[in-house]
């Protein structure tokens, strides 16, 4: 039912783990719609230097969550920022129909870390 | 490595001697029962002979069996036809809230259809008290049906209690043994069931074949109309070759069932006794006694199913999250959830169902890999980090 | 003495290469379709495999094709299943008076729960006339429904004139075509059907598997309810090794298609020539030429049709009286009344239908096994005994 | 579906044919029916010294025509009176349901037979 890219990034998901210091951290889904993603940044002058994510979830959650850190790592922050679950799943060659919902998620985690790094900015600011 | 095949409560291979039985019909042996020459008439005593072995093996008459092509046609037929050949009585049915959906989504047609479900509940080990479908039975109640045997937590039901509830009231009971049929002796002399339906591929016969139970006396609506077959209660050309492999399925499970039974009850132990105490936050779900002999259920807390499922895979090893039929869907399981369990726990689950194939020496090699993908997944999750935090 | 097979419309044997392809399928690769592991995988592909490949013999998209048990059950969905969906419209039926009882009993079913059928009456060649069909058709009417080839006579359909009617006037159409696959080309791009009922069976695949042709867009109310199984629209575990076989039979069946129909209608043409000229008091029922290429069917005056059929397979001949699957009643056949035979000419009807494993070898030794057994029950009927009377 | 003593009957069938000088003949049964019986009977002094039948219609309509006719010969007339469809069928090992009313029709045939002889003996007598 998976491609084997999905598969790939399920076996050997890249970037799992915490950064310790990280300075963009978002969480998104909950256990009852099924996934839990959580994303760590590290983001050095608007580029995001390193990404970690922990997830809990189905293969294609977890792929998700993988490829997308593979996708945002080095960009600048408002280029992540246009990052679209389409674009996810495309890059992981496609996602069943029922599992595109986590490509949405890893969406949203990529959002919600990038959102946390600007609202500690303006706090900092 | 060899392959390890964990879910036989989803299907199972057809063994040999079942398949060797079953070959004549394809090929040399192919009339059609109804036809009145010679090559017809070997065809319709092969599936009269079929009819006896199922009848001889469930207790009952031969003329109470007929064939179906699966066990959701067994259920779909028992209930719609039962329900419609009694509605000028009413239009009341019990049932529990741990059924297969071959029950549950026929009864939400028959919802539709203006019938009324009452959902019984279950104990937290999953099982019914008999007491509850008592309570539940009302003056326009025709129906009864509760599984014999859950197919994800394998919890055994009281159905002869229940059975004698819906006789006492007069009320039809319908019991879905699809799982439990060649698994554990059953024996409609001894219980009051009205309607029984079993599935030949969950005890080594082919997929694509069933058959229901159906009491002498019991009025029954016809599901597929046309010829004359089936005492010209269910049309269609007898899959021969697969009633054939059905009848001798049972009558081979049935043969070996004690030391089968013991053997595997007793991988299912160890499996049991390893997971719960090697690998920590782990949960038995169902009842460990009270129970078809090969299958467990599995929770592990902070990780998701199909992830373990998958990686268990590469393992070459095969079990299943929730159950086969429903993995379309997304929902949790509606029978893990009635048994009281988090959404969170109800995703964190695998089914390990046993077969005759399995050993005990394989279980050491599935625990290792268990053990070793179970830690991997939770060192990924974020729900286990809050756990470790906390530990701290 | 060889015996010889003429009753390939009632069944036919499973051809060895339908049956290599099948056999892994019971074995090793048992696995359940919907389970998410390889071995589930791997059963899946040859789902998917095999749909493609009957969507591709019949000219349909993949996703427009399901499998199901029987060609009984595809005309129960299509039919029950089309009505229910598009009953809000109307609730009016056309079909005709030559259709096998798996259409007629359910539409006699659907008539008593208020739908309301009109049949349409077949020329004496037991061809529809398209243009009774569209005088039937009324504001309400919603659906259409008419055998492709006629399993008794073998008289084939003007299936795009009524195709054709049925679109202009909205009007949903479903066709059995159980008796027509795999033995005549059929392309429901080139015809306005909806839906296509077919049997494994009847083309040197397995009993107990069949399919619908459902076009993209066209409604249907499930029959099965249960699991997700085939796109959510039919539940219940798959009979993979059986959905192979119907995938190949049929694949078989076309690609030798017009050498077998060439050899088969030689055949067909010689039995015919000298029945009639060899055998007074003989008829050929339906249309010589609009006909599948296997199937004959003859009215012998003064004798019965079980008889000759009895008499017949002591010499190691099979042929059927009536179409198999109504052997269970005595009524004389409603197609062979439809085209206009009196009932002593229904009772003395046998149909002969050839295969692939018949030639022309066979002819004479039945040639002459008829006509002595005609002969013998002539004597001994008192029907007879007037003509000669008279003759004399 | 049908016993030996059915097939034995059915395809040697005893007594078939005509008796030129009959005095008694009964026909019963229609094509619409499905079977047509037409029995002969040679009486001497009451007894059954002959009998032959013509049948149209499946293999137990044969076969039971083809048992009374032997039941019946040599009998007394007032005993063939008394045959009756279940002897017919007992004796041919019993029959399937659905043709058990051959064995009514065989009955029948005797009885109007019977009754033919009756008539013309009157007329003559
Ligand atoms: C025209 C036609 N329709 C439907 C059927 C029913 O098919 P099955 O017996 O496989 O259910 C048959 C054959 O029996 C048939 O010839
Ligand atoms: C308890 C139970 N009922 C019904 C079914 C449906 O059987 P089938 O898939 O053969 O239609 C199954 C298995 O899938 C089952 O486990």
């Amino acid at each position: 039912m998976y491609s084997e890219k999905v598969m790939d990034h399920f076996t050997n998901p890249r970037n799992t783990g915490i950064i310790e210091d990280a300075n963009g951290i978002g969480e998104v889904g909950n256990a009852k719609c099924g996934d839990i993603m959580k994303m760590y940044l590290k983001i050095e002058n608007d580029i995001i230097v390193d990404v970690k994510f922990k997830t809990f979830g189905c293969g294609a959650a977890i792929a998700t969550s993988s490829m997308a850190t593979e996708m945002i790592k080095g960009m600048k922050v408002e280029d992540a920022l246009k990052l679209t679950n389409k674009a996810v799943a495309e890059a992981l060659d496609g996602l069943p129909q029922v599992k595109m919902h986590c490509s949405v998620l890893a969406e949203e985690a990529v959002k919600a870390a990038i959102e946390d790094y600007y609202n500690k900015q303006k706090k900092e600011g | 490595m060899d392959r390890i095949y964990y879910d036989h409560a989803a299907t199972t291979y057809v063994k040999p001697y079942v398949l060797e039985k079953m070959l004549p019909y394809f090929t040399e042996k192919f009339g059609n029962p109804s036809s009145m020459y010679a090559l017809g008439n070997e065809a319709k005593s092969a599936l009269e002979n079929a009819r006896e072995m199922v009848a001889s093996c469930l207790g009952a008459k031969k003329n109470e069996i007929y064939f179906t092509a699966s066990g959701s046609e067994s259920d779909n037929w028992a209930i719609r036809g039962i329900a419609h050949a009694y509605s000028n009585k009413g239009r009341h049915i019990i049932t529990s809230n741990i059924e297969h959906h071959a029950v549950l989504n026929t009864l939400n047609d028959l919802k539709k259809e203006g019938f009324e479900i009452t959902f019984v509940p279950v104990e937290q080990t999953g099982i019914i008290n008999p007491e509850t479908v008592r309570a539940a039975i009302r003056q326009d109640t025709i129906l009864i049906t509760v599984i014999f045997a859950n197919n994800e937590i394998g919890t055994i039901q009281p159905i002869a209690e229940i059975g004698d509830i819906a006789k006492e009231h007069g009320v039809m009971f319908h019991t879905d043994a699809v799982q439990a049929a060649g698994h554990i002796p059953i024996d409609v002399n001894l219980l009051a069931i009205d309607a029984l339906s079993i599935a030949a591929h969950k005890f080594y016969g082919p997929k694509g074949v069933g058959a229901i139970f159906l009491r002498n006396g019991t009025k029954i609506k016809k599901f597929i109309t046309g010829g004359a077959q089936e005492s010209d209660r269910r049309a269609g050309t007898e899959n021969v070759a697969g009633i054939v492999g059905l009848a001798n399925a049972l009558e081979l499970s049935l043969s070996e069932l004690e030391s089968s039974t013991n053997k595997i009850f007793k991988i299912r132990n160890k499996i049991i006794d390893q997971v719960l105490s090697e690998i920590p936050y782990t949960i038995l779900n169902g009842d460990k006694e009270i129970c078809l002999p090969g299958i467990m259920n599995f929770s592990f807390e902070f990780i998701e199913g199909e992830s373990l499922l998958l990686m268990l895979d590469m393992k070459g090893i095969a079990v299943s999250s929730g159950s086969a039929c429903t993995s379309g869907s997304l929902d949790p399981s509606h029978v893990l959830l009635a048994i009281g369990l988090s959404h969170e726990l109800c995703s964190g689950s695998i089914r390990v169902s046993l077969g005759d194939d399995n050993t005990e020496e394989q279980v050491d090699y599935f625990i290792q890999s268990l053990k070793e993908i179970v830690d991997k997944l939770r060192q990924m999750s974020p729900l286990y980090e809050q756990i470790q935090l906390k530990g701290d």
